[in-house]
């Protein structure tokens, strides 16, 4: 089963990556993103995650279906959390199953990228004297 | 002819808003439609934006409709 | 923490996973292994895995310690599971944090192919009509 | 002088043991002492065999000391 979801509540990144198993499949390769306490030296207090939900859904399903057509995967979860986050909690999780590892450590690792380029989510760090909202690299 | 258009994170600080509605006249192209809203936040134009019709990213070509869904945001941050 | 362990009992893929989280990092990459339910057409019924605990423990070892020595990673966790394992059960989790995916990505992809070559634990594929101890390819 | 000798997997199938003792004389190379141990269960030379000296993988050149600790087993196939 391929998902492309997002939501407010905690991730589990075990229960993610199981979901795209197929019986055919021997492995899953999984990136689990999340907050980091450090920026470029600064300390980050929190995080807020906020996306343009049905668009960012329309794009990680589009990412999904490219990564099936570049790569020999089976199945492909993306799972992205908005809202506050705390350092340490997983922002999200990109799970690939396949028959054989190396496709799936090549899809996972496009996805990821990709997904931080074309996926309209954003992501503000609050320090303890202010807050910015982080610009990607187009 | 009325549309929607929605701000995100530093473009939603920038303008004050989250959704507005906007009239154009009819026929318009998206990019002269962005330009116009650009244009009533001119805070906008601190940033590099990105542009969507209907949840799908605009090329500025599109002709836009009664009733569209734009969105104007800066480069996503995701992941 | 790095870690490195053999168990018999069932594996929590997420739980491991973040086991290997330090503040500075951003990213992990997570390799699981699991039971294909086909192996070259042929369907398994379970497969049973045995291994050189005390062996296998300082081969995973060095390896975890090599692959910190070749690829800018902050952790490494490993675990193996041992004992008759049902289809789709996991074998292997081998966890990565970095503070950039891309260091995570190799060394994971690295750590799995140097596992199945080095590391003494041996797989027993048991089919409906008979079984055999799987050689790897040295 | 007394070694303990482990096999597993397909080399314990073959053997029948999964641990045994076995004698050799004092400063025997490891490679003339695996020969000796497969001299004694000839069914493993079907197989391409892996050995381990005190788990470390043996290079052949070790001198086995009293109470080493010997393995032979199959190429891994874990993962």
């Amino acid at each position: 089963m391929d998902f492309y979801e997002i939501t407010n509540e905690p991730l589990n990144v075990g229960e993610i990556a199981r979901r795209v198993v197929p019986v055919e499949c021997g492995a899953i390769v999984t990136l689990d993103g999340f907050v980091r306490k450090f920026t470029k030296g600064r300390e980050t207090q929190y995080l807020v995650y906020e996306g343009y939900e049905p668009m960012a859904l329309k794009e990680m399903e589009k990412l999904g279906e490219r990564a099936k057509q570049l790569f020999e995967i089976a199945n492909v979860g993306i799972v992205h959390r908005l809202g506050r986050l705390e350092i340490g909690e997983t922002s999200v999780v990109i799970s690939v199953a396949s028959p054989h590892r190396r496709a799936a450590f090549e899809a996972c690792e496009w996805l990821i990228k990709e997904l931080k380029k074309t996926v309209p989510i954003w992501k503000k760090e609050v320090y303890a004297d202010g807050e910015i909202w982080v610009t990607g690299n187009g | 002819m009325n549309v929607q258009v929605l701000f995100f994170g530093a473009t939603a600080d920038e303008t004050g808003e989250r959704e507005i509605e906007f009239s154009f006249d009819e026929n318009i192209s998206a990019e002269r439609a962005f330009a116009e809203i650009v244009e009533k936040y001119p805070r906008l134009k601190a940033h590099k934006l990105l542009f969507a019709v209907n949840q799908e990213y605009a090329d500025g070509g599109e002709i836009i409709k009664n009733g569209d869904e734009l969105a104007i945001f800066t480069a996503v941050s995701g992941g």
